[in-house]
């Protein structure tokens, strides 16, 4: 059953990651993504991830993504205004992503043989509070250095993007 | 760790001074607690220091090159006043070089992937912005885009190689994952090498080694001058001492497997680099080039014997960056009079400005590695550690592509020197002095290498 | 301490002339010359050759890789740092005539040059030794930068590099060298020659070439010559008498003190091809000479076959031969000096250095001849004159060392005769040309600063047992384990 | 249970369609895109391994990954609109003008 | 008393003294002041060359030898040579004749030269040359020799092209110092050779040990040494320089370039004569080159016009008589014919100087004629001279070529064959000098033979001593056969340790019967010129009208030409060739090329970085792609 989910979700990420790079309108393209992400939402659920699940969700499909659709919008880019790169070219991207591909693949085996393996106990790393408890004692200063860097982008950001008064 | 902290002290005092409307000694103080902060480190040299569950530690290494990042830092913003003082954005500028800064600091006092991933895009983020700080110039604009979307891309890699190193070895943390590596060698899985590589290549493309370097003459030549001093220092100090601190102290055992690609990266980096700059007629653009080259020499002086070479990579690293801001310094008042930063704004510089063209031939002649100046016991410092590893063949290719390196670092120099009725630059008393220092500290580190070199190591 | 002095007065005074009002700078510059001079004379006078360790001196520099400040002089190097010391003055002298936008500049880059130049020559540290080489290479290419002819740049810029890339693989060899030493490296003279012995032939052959490149390019041996007639030429008449007069001499001294001793090996195997090299030098330049139109070209190519006859000489390894470098070492600087000296008094006066464009000068300034022509015979090694003694000394040794090419080193003194008696007989003979009737006699300021130099022509050439005496010992002692070593070779 | 190659798989071939889109398309808005997609297989991929390896690290890393991805985007996109006030286009081609 | 080593370095120091004084004051002294430094000077030398002469002559024969060390010269490493002075029998006769033929050309030339501008400036030169030619024979070493060996070569350099102004002058000049060199070249080599094989360039030193030297390496040693000597001496191949030389005043060619200069290369074999005498092959060598130059330069001097060019063949051929004298081992018959024809050669250069003096600098014989009325002491001074080169007895020529012919009948009478011939010509060429310039029709200008008049008394007076002494100077060393006492070869014994010095092994029938026969030929060949430029009054052809040999022999067997083509072009052609093809164009442009190669390549390589961020991402990746495939498969 979970095997069969996971092929399922497998799938769908995998298609529509596959039509965010060929659709040819950028708002399909934002769709297309956000589908993406809830599959691989939907891996996290199968890996019991529950939490980051949530997370993932609120963060990629309801902020970034609506940033997405936001700057598409206020720069009116919704028609296929682009002028596509030469066959060469993406015959080229797309032999160079499968080279790539292979050269993943083929060094991704003998993931079984890992040393410090200890998989299958049934204490639930993935939930709230075993998370919480990690994030706020081993990981507290990443989590405060974070803080640092969203409040550096936000003002890279201001400073940016605010038009100037001439 | 109390540095960190009163960096990132500073980036806060300079977004509130923009409420509290006290941006007129802003400058001043962002100098002085950068100074300060260098200062918290004088007792600690000798001190290891733990910090958060052993995600930062403050070992010597850290210390040493903390306090060299944030004094060049403070170098920086003395000559850097122009960039800030006056504009609309003093403040959001200030605030983003001093994270830039904690991310420096971060980057090499990491004992965790997390940090270390943190304070890279710390650092990176902030500088997408700052290169792109003069919204008007387009060059600027391209210079932030392409950094943008190479700069994210190359995360992309890096953390696809944190993720299968972390999943190999079942950690984040450096000495466990540098145990762990050096216990199980054989058993470790086909994928961990290929994020050990991915991790490499992901830092290698912050210090812009060949072939992952071409963001770095474009971004360079696009950026505002002082930002690309900053970035040619500064960063360039950081991301080195992080690429250091991966590849010398936590993938120690495997080392043997990663040189080999590393040395190829260094050939392509010397000739590439070294041969592109020499047709290069804006200075500032051929600067990038060298900036790019000077890492070659940093990493045959690293795959030679990385243990030995703490000492003279910080001392490489120290020497660069004073050379690169007086380089940079006169650039920019040449650049802001002229209007243009080619070699022809610079001829007749003698003529007019004949200490700028002093102290640009020093920090030329230093960069290409000329004695009696610092940049010349760097390169030897390099050379000889390359030898002393036998590394022959490495160290003629070196040798070559340092002499094409006098090629270009020549040009300015003959153009300075050469008669030409030309306009004076003005410098004011305080850029002066600060260039007069570097200039001496440049001369003063080439005849008494001795303190700083054994400071590491 | 003496010792220290002598190579950091130049520097000081390099420093404080700043300090001083541009127009005064250059009788700054004379007077810490002649107190260079006065020192070095006094320690002339108390120089005793058996005792030269007494001027040794030796601090940590960087000690955490061997390198020391250690200076010393032994007969050899205080030759050569008297030639330093005492042309320094004379080329100060030559230029305060010569109009001057930044004196201060020019007179403190002279004085670095001397800095460097002493250091070269007194430096017992392989590091040190290599440092202050490279750093005389700056203040001289400023100088040709900032105040040559034409064309300068891109001119100046080969010289700087050639000379280089050529220190470059003497830095390599050195720092080879400086990893055979055993337990914590050093850069110590005695060190490197130790493991330099020690190495195998080939290895030694290795070293030869690194070494011999750079001093070669220095010198310079033919084919590595290409830079220097065009570097004399557009080099300031200051800038050219420092090249040849003083900083060639590095070369030499390089070849004595840092390579016949540290490889007896390879110079066994490799010294006939360098001799041979040298020797072509000496008549191929020669050849070339004759058909220069230019006069301080000329000198260049002049100059170039009399390195190759020392070049020869040194290479010889053998004590004449050596001594006899030396000692022309001396007389080809002082005679470098003069010859450049009336070059730029004849060209500045006619606005032309083309020989064929002057001639009948000497109807008008029969001073300038006669001293022209003591120079001339200096050049074409008259006895007598400085030339000879050196000469003589390095054909003797090169004689000995191979008949054949004792023989062809010889023709220079033919073919030195054939170009300077060409280039004299028209520029300063025959009817009176347009442009030779600009050249006026020697002024007093010339006459200071040319008799001196005749004088010490003749000294030279006449008693020239003191300076022999000075590098003597020296000379014996370098050779000792030299010629120890061949003997058990052989 | 899943075997963990099956998601170091799908996490590759996710990568590699973030990498094919970054390569294949000229709009920039699209790349960026791409390289979030690039993120996301990252995630999963560390995810898996934090369950296979019964680490919360790497879950904690993912969080930190977001937040990075999230802070990227924004400035991205600000760098964006300020090129696009500009250039009047997403095209990535038109920026080259800072060459040779 | 003064110590007589003192007095030896006295001798070659006043004439530098003169030298001083007057080169440097040249332009503040007047021309009195410095003639009498000048002549002054040599006077002294002169004088205290006699007082050594005396004092030797005071000493035992086998002690007359007086060594004097001045300075340590060059001396370091075991090479060591001083300034010494060494007096015996062959320096201290040439002594003699250096200081007192100089002394009286440094009198003959106050009236040569009294109205040139560069008076004094001749004199400071003249003094200088004194002082290295004395230098030269004094020497106690090869080196000290080599001195003043070179040393004269730059004065007679100097001296020839004394007229600056004229480039023809001024080529002569250069030719002379480079043909020099040529030989000084061989005697440098020669000497450092000794030094090599000896240990030490003393005489005494060298000479003490000469037999322990093998046979080659003296031959070589004692070729390269007489290579010197051709250059010096202008023997074949190195003579050309001497006639060009006559460019110099004629004083000048008096003493230099015939009486003393050019006979150091005499001097040095007769020096080296122990060297020699060791060497078959050597002396064989001094012996052919001599005979051959005897010859050749004689058959030149026939068809010469100029006056002095005659006379600068003939002391050519003549110094080629010499060296057949030292070929045959006969070295006292060459220094004695080295005395004599100092005598005469100075002489007739004198007499043909007044000559020209007179007739305003014309020096074409052909320009001459009759001038025996005009010139009355210069005629017979001049008649005086020609008798004694030609040989007629009592005079000097006689008893010294007579000498040599009977050495060289001993020895070999195919070599005395040409040496009779090469005489013969002499007689003949210089009769026909002779008569041309002072018998037959006046075909000088009627402007010159307006002011022709006799020289002044500063040339009349040396003209006569010489004249006396050309007469007396042959019984310094009358044969045997003649009742003589070959005192002269006694004296020089010493100095030539060989075994056969001075003497012959001829009866005294067989030497009369040569004597005869040769003074015979002698008149006869004296007749013939007489019939021919007296009687039937002919005058050489101008130039252009001379057909076949006489005008090869006209044109110097257009030897020059020759050198011109062979050595000469050549090499300046490959001087051009060496200059703009291998310098320029091979070694610079391989250099240069290294550069534009770095430029070029950087060219190419700039455009890599195309600025299009596609592109940089996709050599990312391929890179990434590249490295982990290499890497992993290297792993795995």
């Amino acid at each position: 059953m979970t095997l069969n989910l996971f092929y399922f979700l497998s799938f769908v990420a995998v298609l529509s990651a596959l039509m965010v790079v060929f659709s040819k309108n950028p708002v399909y393209s934002v769709l297309y993504l956000v589908i993406t992400f809830f599959a691989i939402g939907g891996h996290y659920i199968l890996m019991k991830a529950e939490f980051l699940f949530i997370v993932h969700l609120i963060v990629y499909a309801g902020a970034i993504m609506v940033l997405f659709l936001y700057v598409i919008m206020l720069l009116n880019l919704n028609k296929e205004t682009e002028p596509h790169k030469s066959n060469i070219l993406k015959f080229a991207a797309t032999i160079c992503a499968g080279l790539l591909l292979m050269v993943f693949v083929g060094s991704m085996k003998g993931a079984e043989t890992l040393t410090n393996a200890r998989a299958n106990n049934e204490t639930m790393i993935g939930n709230v509070k075993n998370l919480g408890m990690v994030l706020f004692t081993d990981y507290l200063l990443p989590f405060e250095i974070a803080s640092i860097l969203l409040l550096t982008a936000m003002v890279g950001v201001v400073m940016l993007a605010k038009s100037e008064k001439k | 760790m109390n540095a960190l902290l009163i960096v990132c002290g500073l980036g806060f005092i300079s977004l509130l001074s923009e409420i509290f409307n006290l941006k007129k000694g802003l400058h001043v103080v962002v100098v002085l607690g950068l100074i300060g902060a260098a200062l918290t480190f004088v007792g600690d040299l000798n001190v290891t220091t733990r910090y958060f569950s052993n995600m930062l530690i403050f070992d010597r290494f850290s210390v040493v090159f903390s306090s060299l990042i944030i004094t060049v830092a403070a170098a920086w913003f003395c000559i850097a006043r122009s960039y800030f003082v006056g504009d609309t954005h003093q403040t959001d500028r200030t605030a983003l070089v001093a994270f830039t800064v904690v991310g420096g600091i971060m980057m090499v006092s990491f004992h965790n992937m997390a940090i270390l991933f943190l304070g890279i895009e710390i650092l990176s983020i902030a500088l997408y912005v700052l290169a792109g700080s003069n919204k008007e110039s387009f060059f600027s604009n391209e210079a932030a885009f392409k950094y943008f979307i190479m700069g994210s891309f190359a995360t992309g890699f890096l953390l696809m190689g944190i993720a299968l190193v972390y999943g190999s070895t079942g950690s984040f943390d450096i000495a466990v994952i540098s145990n762990h590596v050096a216990s199980n060698r054989a058993a470790l899985p086909g994928f961990f090498y290929v994020g050990l590589f991915l991790l490499l290549i992901g830092i290698s493309f912050k210090i812009s080694v060949v072939p992952f370097h071409f963001w770095a003459p474009d971004v360079y030549a696009g950026s505002p001058t002082l930002i690309t001093a900053f970035m040619s220092t500064v960063v360039k100090i950081a991301a080195v001492g992080a690429f250091y601190k991966i590849f010398a102290q936590c993938f120690l055992s495997v080392q043997a497997s990663v040189s080999g690609t590393i040395m190829v990266i260094i050939i392509l980096t010397l000739l590439v680099a070294n041969i592109t700059a020499v047709y290069q007629s804006n200075v500032k653009r051929m600067l990038a080039y060298s900036s790019v080259a000077q890492v070659g020499y940093i990493l045959l002086g690293l795959i030679s014997d990385s243990a030995m070479f703490e000492g003279p990579l910080f001392y490489y690293l120290a020497s660069y960056a004073a050379t690169s801001l007086i380089a940079f310094a006169i650039l920019e008042r040449v650049e802001s009079t002229k209007g243009t930063s080619t070699l022809d704004a610079f001829a007749g510089l003698y003529s007019k400005n004949p200490f700028a063209a002093f102290c640009m031939s020093i920090a030329l002649l230093s960069l290409a590695g000329i004695p009696p100046f610092a940049g010349f016991f760097a390169k030897y410092s390099v050379l000889s550690i390359a030898i002393g590893a036998n590394h022959l063949e490495m160290v003629v290719i070196a040798i070559i592509t340092s002499l094409i390196g006098v090629y270009y670092y020549f040009k300015p120099v003959m153009a300075m020197f050469t008669p030409n009725a030309s306009v004076e630059v003005v410098f004011n008393t305080g850029e002066k002095f600060i260039i007069g220092l570097l200039t001496l500290l440049v001369i003063l580190m080439g005849l008494l290498p001795d303190k700083l070199i054994s400071i590491l190591g | 301490m003496m010792t220290i002095f002598l190579i950091f007065w130049p520097l000081v005074i390099a420093l404080g002339i700043f300090a001083f009002k541009p127009a005064n700078a250059k009788l700054v510059a004379f007077v810490s010359a002649l107190v260079e001079l006065a020192v070095c004379l006094f320690m002339f006078v108390g120089f005793d050759s058996r005792n030269a360790t007494a001027w040794n001196y030796q601090i940590p520099w960087v000690p955490s890789l061997g390198i020391n400040f250690s200076v010393g002089m032994d007969g050899i190097s205080f030759l050569l740092v008297l030639l330093t010391t005492g042309l320094m003055p004379f080329i100060i002298l030559s230029s305060f005539k010569t109009p001057n936008q930044k004196p201060a500049d020019f007179y403190a880059l002279m004085l670095l040059m001397q800095m460097a130049l002493v250091g070269v020559f007194t430096a017992l540290d392989g590091f040190l030794f290599y440092v202050f080489w490279e750093m005389a290479l700056i203040p001289i290419y400023f100088i040709c930068l900032i105040w040559g002819d034409e064309n300068r740049a891109p001119v100046t810029f080969k010289f700087f590099v050639y000379t280089l890339a050529g220190s470059l693989f003497m830095l390599m060899a050195l720092l080879y060298l400086y990893y055979q030493t055993p337990g914590a490296h050093t850069f110590d003279i005695q060190a490197l020659y130790k493991a330099g012995r020690a190495l195998s032939s080939a290895q030694q052959g290795v070293i030869f070439w690194g070494l011999f490149l750079a001093f070669a390019i220095k010198m310079p041996v033919f084919p590595f010559h290409t830079w220097q007639p065009d570097t004399y030429t557009v080099a300031p008449m200051e800038g050219t008498m420092l090249l040849s007069g003083i900083m060639l001499k590095m070369g030499f001294y390089g070849l004595i003190r840092w390579l016949l001793p540290v490889v007896p090996l390879g110079v066994h195997e490799w010294a006939l091809t360098a001799v041979v090299l040298s020797v072509i030098g000496i008549v191929y330049a020669s050849i070339i000479a004759i058909n220069q139109k230019d006069f301080k070209r000329l000198i260049a190519y002049a100059s170039i076959a009399h390195v190759g006859l020392i070049s020869a000489g040194v290479l010889t390894s053998s004590k004449i031969g050596l001594q006899g470098a030396l000692i022309q070492m001396l007389s080809h600087g002082i005679l470098a000096f003069a010859l450049f000296y009336i070059c730029e008094i004849i060209s500045t006066r006619a606005s032309t250095r083309t020989i064929s464009s002057l001639g009948g000068i000497r109807v008008g300034a029969p001073i300038l001849t006669t001293v022209f022509v003591v120079v001339i015979l200096g050049t074409v090694a008259l006895p007598f004159t400085s030339g000879f003694v050196g000469e003589f000394l390095l054909l003797n040794a090169l004689f000995q060392y191979n008949y054949i090419l004792g023989a062809l080193g010889g023709l220079t003194i033919i073919l030195g005769a054939v170009y300077m008696l060409h280039a004299f007989q028209y520029m300063m003979l025959g009817k009176h040309s347009p442009q030779a009737s600009r050249v006026s006699d020697l002024t007093r300021h010339e006459k200071i600063v040319l008799y001196p130099i005749v004088i010490l022509i003749f000294m030279i050439g006449i008693y020239p047992d003191p300076l022999l005496q000075i590098s003597e010992v020296a000379v014996a002692d370098l050779l000792e384990g030299f010629s120890n070593f061949s003997a058990k070779v052989k | 249970m899943i075997p963990i190659e099956y998601y170091l798989w799908l996490g590759a071939v996710l990568f590699s369609i973030g990498v094919l889109g970054v390569l294949y398309r000229r709009n920039a808005i699209i790349i960026f895109m791409c390289i979030e997609l690039m993120l996301n297989a990252v995630n999963l991929i560390m995810v898996a391994f934090s369950n296979y390896l019964n680490d919360a690290g790497g879950q904690v890393f993912v969080f930190f990954i977001m937040a990075v991805a999230a802070a990227e985007v924004a400035v991205g996109l600000a760098i964006l609109v300020m090129t696009y006030r500009n250039t009047k286009s997403t095209d990535i081609n038109i920026l080259n003008r800072l060459k040779w | 008393m003064v110590d007589i080593k003192v007095l030896i370095s006295c001798i070659p120091l006043f004439p530098l003294l003169g030298f001083l004084v007057i080169g440097l004051n040249v332009h503040k002294l007047s021309h009195k002041t410095s003639s009498y430094v000048a002549c002054g000077s040599v006077l002294i030398s002169f004088f205290l060359s006699i007082i050594v002469f005396a004092e030797l002559l005071g000493l035992p024969p086998d002690q007359r030898s007086l060594n004097v060390t001045i300075l340590r010269w060059i001396s370091t490493m075991g090479f060591s040579s001083n300034i010494a002075f060494l007096v015996d029998p062959l320096s201290s006769v040439m002594l003699l004749v250096i200081t007192g033929v100089g002394f009286l050309i440094h009198v003959y030339s106050i009236g040569y030269m009294h109205d040139d501008a560069g008076f004094s400036r001749f004199f400071s030169y003249l003094n200088l040359f004194i002082f290295f030619m004395l230098l030269l024979v004094l020497g106690s070493n090869y080196l000290l020799m080599f001195v003043g060996w070179e040393g004269v070569g730059l004065c007679s350099y100097l001296l020839i092209g004394f007229w600056f102004k004229n480039h023809d002058y001024n080529k002569a000049a250069n030719k002379a110092f480079i043909m020099n060199r040529i030989g000084d070249l061989g005697l440098l080599l020669g000497v450092i050779l000794i030094f090599i094989n000896f240990g030490s360039i003393d005489y005494e030193m060298v000479f003490a040990s000469a037999s322990s030297v093998n046979v080659t390496t003296l031959t070589w040693i004692t070729v390269l040494l007489f290579i010197g000597a051709m250059g010096k001496s202008a023997q074949i191949p190195l003579y050309t320089w001497l006639p060009d030389a006559m460019a110099g005043p004629t004083p000048v060619s008096a003493l230099i370039h015939a009486a003393t200069m050019v006979t150091a290369g005499v001097y040095m074999v007769a020096r080296n004569n122990i060297l020699y005498s060791l060497s078959p092959v050597a002396l064989q060598l001094v012996l052919v080159v001599g005979l051959c130059t005897a010859l050749f330069a004689a058959t030149i001097a026939l068809m010469q016009n100029d006056i002095k060019k005659v006379l600068a063949y003939s002391t050519v051929s003549q110094l080629g008589l010499m060296f057949v004298a030292l070929g045959l081992g006969a070295y006292a018959s060459g220094i004695f014919h080295m005395a004599t024809h100092a005598f005469f050669k100075a002489l007739l250069f004198l007499g043909a100087g007044s000559v020209i003096h007179a007739l305003q600098g014309e020096q074409d014989i052909r320009r001459m004629g009759g001038l025996k009325k005009y010139l009355p002491v210069t005629y017979m001074t001049f008649f005086i001279a020609v008798l004694a080169i030609s040989g007629i007895p009592p005079f000097a020529g006689f008893f010294s070529k007579d000498e040599i012919l009977a050495h060289a009948f001993a020895q070999n009478p195919l070599v005395w064959g040409i040496a009779l011939l090469a005489s013969l010509l002499t007689v003949f060429y210089m009769f026909r000098l002779f008569f041309l310039t002072f018998f037959g029709n006046a075909r000088a200008g009627e402007g010159i033979m307006h002011h022709i008049h006799e020289s002044p008394k500063s040339m009349a007076v040396p003209l006569i001593v010489l004249a006396i002494l050309s007469f007396i100077g042959g019984f310094m060393n009358v044969p045997g056969a003649l009742g003589g006492s070959t005192w002269l070869a006694d004296y020089l014994s010493p100095a030539f340790h060989s075994d056969f010095a001075g003497e012959h092994h001829l009866d005294h029938t067989t030497e009369y019967m040569l004597m005869a026969s040769v003074v015979g030929l002698t008149v006869i060949v004296i007749a013939v010129a007489y019939l021919n430029f007296v009687k039937k009054k002919k005058v050489p052809l101008e130039d252009g009208q001379l057909r076949g040999a006489a005008s090869m022999v006209y044109h110097k067997y257009y030897v020059d030409e020759i050198y011109d083509r062979t050595v000469v072009r050549p090499l300046h052609w490959f001087a051009r060739i060496a200059d703009d093809v291998i310098e320029k164009l091979a070694l610079d442009r391989l250099i240069n090329s290294v550069g534009q190669l770095i430029t070029g390549s950087s060219n190419v390589l700039r455009k890599v970085q195309n600025g299009s961020i596609g592109f940089y991402i996709f050599v990312m990746v391929l890179s990434i792609i590249v490295i982990l495939t290499l890497t992993t498969v290297a792993e795995l």
